[in-house]
């Protein structure tokens, strides 16, 4: 039996639901060593700021119960870097690529877009909104529905190219955001980003990371995640790109079912760099046990 | 550095050599045939469930060509873990990874200074000097004289009897590396100082082989995620801006680092 | 060296600074069998109700990553029953008892509080926020800040007692519900209540609770805890009682240095029925060890 | 139920008996000696720190002085790290819990269902009702003969050959137990029917005990915490509101199950 696992994600077609998530899998070059990039549905390169950031102090990561924190801080070297370096190595590969685009100011994230819109190795953009906002005060864009309005809007006039918006779990109410999000003209909607943690050395007396607050990710946040991708797809019409501890086919299948499109596989890529093609196997191998031969059929297919 | 590769490698051995400190035997062959003085493998322990992340260890030793060794310290849960694994256990190993230390071309006489575990990427490269004929002195310290379990292995390998130094002066010289350093680092004339310890020990030794005008590299550890280059997690201060510990290091020339 | 536990939480003194977590030590009586329930600082008692609910289907729990998901449902027998029973059995103890009040109405929690006031065997209340409140159309009290400050200043007038008031971590920002809690006159800070989250069998494609929904607790959660706990303690002035995921005397004083008074011990109940005596001689050890004479000097004494 | 005991027990023997199916022996003295047919233990399981719970096993066998036995299915994480488990390595074990089977005074007759695993709970209670001279007979089912684990355990105790099931015809009666079951309630007169397995086996046997007009004793399997009756995760709905299967049961009269 022939399954076809292919979805289109608010436009961007891809061969599998299978992408990564920004910021675990850098450009993807490092894990050229252990899988054939082209395998995965789509690639998604680390946050870009328009000028580059440094980043926060080491450490910058600690282990906390089926989970790290981190506190990376967005380090990159900037979007004209990216576009000479990484996704000019990407030529080589036919996968699609969705960049992911950080920024400070409502004006940052529009001329990071600008600036990749003469590249074609641009396939999608993810606007991650968990950045603090220069604009609003340093709150983050993405705790506050009429920034998340205002900036996808602008994100949206400044491309044609499938939108993607990426949510923090750190608010109240995810579908309020999520609609937001919708309303400023996303095409999808990526969930979910870290969850706001902390880590301490009870005999240093210190944070374990010298950021003090990080992000919190991997399996201990599958529940949450899962919840927001089921509370989301109840709430907009838009495809999700779901993500939070996924590791394996089952909990892409699982997210698949709360309502993702498709699924990003982060820090699993830690623990096994080759995890992103057992979560592609894991899916393969459920449609064919369970007699699936078109994986869009279990998108929001959760019977409650 | 050559391509990475993870391999599932059966536990040969895993003995207890001192105080919470165990050699484990692994036979890995794509690491033993490529293995550089000073990388490093990426295993993740087998039984850590709940403790989500793969643990570096510098590689001890190796045939060159199917097995090698790594020397570890029970510090915390994984390393625990590991001392439960019996012969026939396997652990995925990502290696070897990293660049080591590099060996100027022209030198005659260097120094390995190394502080607890932190001889433990040292001791391949003493095999190496070794065999390139280079005038090495080693100077490996411990708290008490049973924890100086690298010391016989240095002996039979370097020319020089190795300087041991026992913080509680229970064998050699009292107190930390950087004494006899500094006699050594007066007395005779460096091309090179490799270290690796805990950072206060590279920091002192750093600043010592600054003041002596001489080049220095030591071995940083940092926490890592990826292991490969893919996450920053492991970034290190240098005056080229953040490098890397995992793939730009985890040696670096010590005048670089900025503490 | 005698070491001072001792702990203050507004008001209400503890011999040392362990409770446990509402909800998972029922009235202690079912935890006789391993522990002499006066070792504890204080016991908290599970939610009740003015007139008892009979709480969500079964499956009722599932187990996640370095956590538990709860849908329980604050099923209880009403506040007279509790009266009746619990509270006079626990008139064999001289362990200070923290009663968990729960309602869905502003009325109903005052009404509850009224009633628990003639007895002798309450030494504090903690009002957990976290229901589903009628008034505000379903909304959960916890989540609003005006909604917060209202039924806590309600619950002030009802009683001179000793009032914690127990947040839920569902909120965008947490320090101003906690200041809303402040502002409305409650004596301490309990945070936090599970992390509403979901867990999905692939196989049956059906949610692992009755519910679908449920609350996350256990490891997984701790990280979230602590961060709110040291967001918490920046932002009020009366005392917290920490938890989420406790399970050791590490755990406490992890809690501590960020800025909790005094710590519930929740699911470790679950996996060791000992565990709050664990955690109690845990705390002593790290205080004897670390030349710590009087408990309280670890209170928010993070080094960032 | 007498007072709850955590001891911290040594695996005597761990044993494959059938696919997917190990028999574990226990040196439980805490529970051996006050264990009461239909009781059960919950365990915490070594090695799998990010599962938290602990998870609930049947008591099968003791020899009342020292020794338990649990008869485990593989199902998920726990059940298959518990089959690494050698002799020696300890589990926490809390037990014996819960209200078991309830034998009545004036029994002459009764008949044990079992499905699966679900045999597990019962091969206490025939030892107890042959020590009462109580006339039983057995019904278990299994998915395959090598699953039928229980049987000769059974034969050996009983004074009737059990009747078997399997699901796949290829030992005894094929198809499900209530084939037998149905038969035997038409022809023999009962005085108590206790049934364990699954779920859908346990309503379509009270269901034929209601018809038949024979009083019938269930045991649930809910998911639980604390395992002793402080978390309310492991209601029953019973005509008298909701019950924990923990200690309120596991076993419970089936007339009082609202399904
Ligand atoms: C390049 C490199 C080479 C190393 N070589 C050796 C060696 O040869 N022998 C040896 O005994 N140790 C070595 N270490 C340190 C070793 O990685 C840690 O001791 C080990 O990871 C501790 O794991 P744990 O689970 O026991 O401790 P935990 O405290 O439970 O670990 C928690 C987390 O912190 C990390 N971590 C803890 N201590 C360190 C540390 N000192 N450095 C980096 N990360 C740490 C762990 O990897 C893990 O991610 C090396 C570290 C690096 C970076
Ligand atoms: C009173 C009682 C007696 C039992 N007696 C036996 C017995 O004698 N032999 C036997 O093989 N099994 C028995 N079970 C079922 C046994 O508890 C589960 O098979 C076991 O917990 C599965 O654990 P796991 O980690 O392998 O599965 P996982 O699926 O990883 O478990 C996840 C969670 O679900 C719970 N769970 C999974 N399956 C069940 C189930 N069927 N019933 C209750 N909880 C479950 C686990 O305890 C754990 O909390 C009994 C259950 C109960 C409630
Ligand atoms: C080290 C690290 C770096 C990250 N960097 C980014 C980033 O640059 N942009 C972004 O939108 N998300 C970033 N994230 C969040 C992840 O993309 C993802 O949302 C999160 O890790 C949850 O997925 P996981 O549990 O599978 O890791 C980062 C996460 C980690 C662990
Ligand atoms: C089974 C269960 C029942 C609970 N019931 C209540 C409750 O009645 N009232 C309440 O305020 N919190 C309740 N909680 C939340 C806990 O008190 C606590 O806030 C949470 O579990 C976090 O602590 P932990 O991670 O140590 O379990 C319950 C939690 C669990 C797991
Ligand atoms: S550990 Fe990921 S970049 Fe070094
Ligand atoms: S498992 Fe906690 S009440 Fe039954």
């Amino acid at each position: 039996m022939g399954i076809d696992l292919s979805v289109n994600l608010g436009g961007l077609v891809m061969k599998n639901p299978v992408t990564v998530a920004s910021g675990t899998f850098a450009a993807g070059q490092e894990y050229g060593d252990f899988i054939d990039l082209n395998e995965l549905g789509a690639l998604t390169t680390k946050g870009v700021s328009l000028n580059g950031w440094g980043g926060n102090d080491a450490p910058r990561i600690a282990e906390t119960p089926s989970g790290i924190l981190n506190s990376i801080g967005l380090q990159n070297p900037g979007v004209a870097s990216l576009k000479q370096h990484e996704l000019k190595a990407l030529e080589a590969y036919t996968v699609p690529v969705i960049v992911n685009v950080s920024g400070h100011s409502f004006d940052e994230y529009i001329k990071v877009i600008e600036s990749l819109e003469s590249c074609n190795r641009v396939d999608a953009y993810e606007v991650n909104i968990s950045c603090p906002n220069v604009d609003e005060g340093g709150m983050t864009f993405g705790t506050h529905a009429p920034s998340v309005e205002k900036i996808v809007g602008m994100c949206r006039r400044a491309t044609k190219r499938p939108l993607i918006v990426k949510l923090t779990p750190n608010v109240t109410d995810i579908t309020e955001i999520a609609r937001a999000a919708e309303a400023g003209g996303a095409d999808a909607i990526s969930l979910i980003n870290t969850v706001l943690g902390m880590a301490i050395n009870a005999q240093t007396r210190k944070p374990e990371l010298a950021r003090v607050v990080g992000g919190l990710s991997g399996p201990a946040i599958k529940p949450i995640a899962l919840r927001m991708v089921w509370q989301v797809h109840q709430a907009v019409s838009v495809p999700i790109l779901g993500m939070g501890g996924i590791s394996s086919g089952t909990d892409a299948i699982e997210f698949m079912l709360a309502g993702a499109t498709a699924v990003a596989v982060g820090i699993a890529n830690f623990i096994d760099p080759r995890s992103t093609m057992h979560v592609i196997e894991g899916i393969r191998s459920y449609c064919q046990l369970n007699g699936v031969d078109d994986v869009t059929t279990l998108i929001g297919g959760l019977q409650c | 550095m050559s391509k990475l590769v993870e391999g599932i490698c059966p536990i040969i051995s895993n003995e207890e050599v001192g105080p919470r400190l165990f050699l484990m035997r692994l036979d890995a062959p794509h690491c033993a045939q490529s293995i550089e003085p000073g990388q490093f493998i990426h295993v993740s322990v087998p039984g850590i469930e709940g403790h989500v992340l793969r643990r570096p260890f510098s590689v001890y030793d190796t045939d060159g060509k199917s097995i090698i060794s790594i020397l570890y310290q029970v510090v915390g849960f994984g390393t625990d873990r590991m001392t439960e694994l019996v012969p026939g256990d396997r652990m995925s190993v990502i290696g070897a990874i990293g660049h080591g230390w590099i060996v100027p071309n022209d030198a005659h006489r260097v120094l390995l200074v190394g502080g607890g575990v932190g001889s433990a990427p040292l001791f391949l490269l003493a095999r190496k000097l070794k065999e390139q004929h280079i005038d090495t002195d080693v100077v490996i310290g411990a708290q008490t004289l049973d924890a100086l379990v690298t010391y016989e292995d240095f002996r039979n390998v370097i020319e020089h009897a190795p300087i041991a130094c026992t913080d509680d002066g229970s064998f050699g010289v009292s107190g930390f590396c950087t004494i006899p350093v500094q006699r050594l680092l007066g007395t005779t004339s460096y091309d090179m100082v490799f270290c690796c310890g805990p950072e206060p020990l590279m920091h002192a030794v750093s600043d010592q082989c600054r003041d002596a005008q001489i080049p220095c590299q030591i071995s940083m550890e940092k926490r890592m995620a990826c292991g490969i280059g893919a996450c920053l997690s492991c970034v290190v201060d240098t005056i080229h801006g953040k490098r890397r510990a995992c793939v730009d290091g985890p040696v670096f020339k010590s005048e670089e680092v900025v503490w």
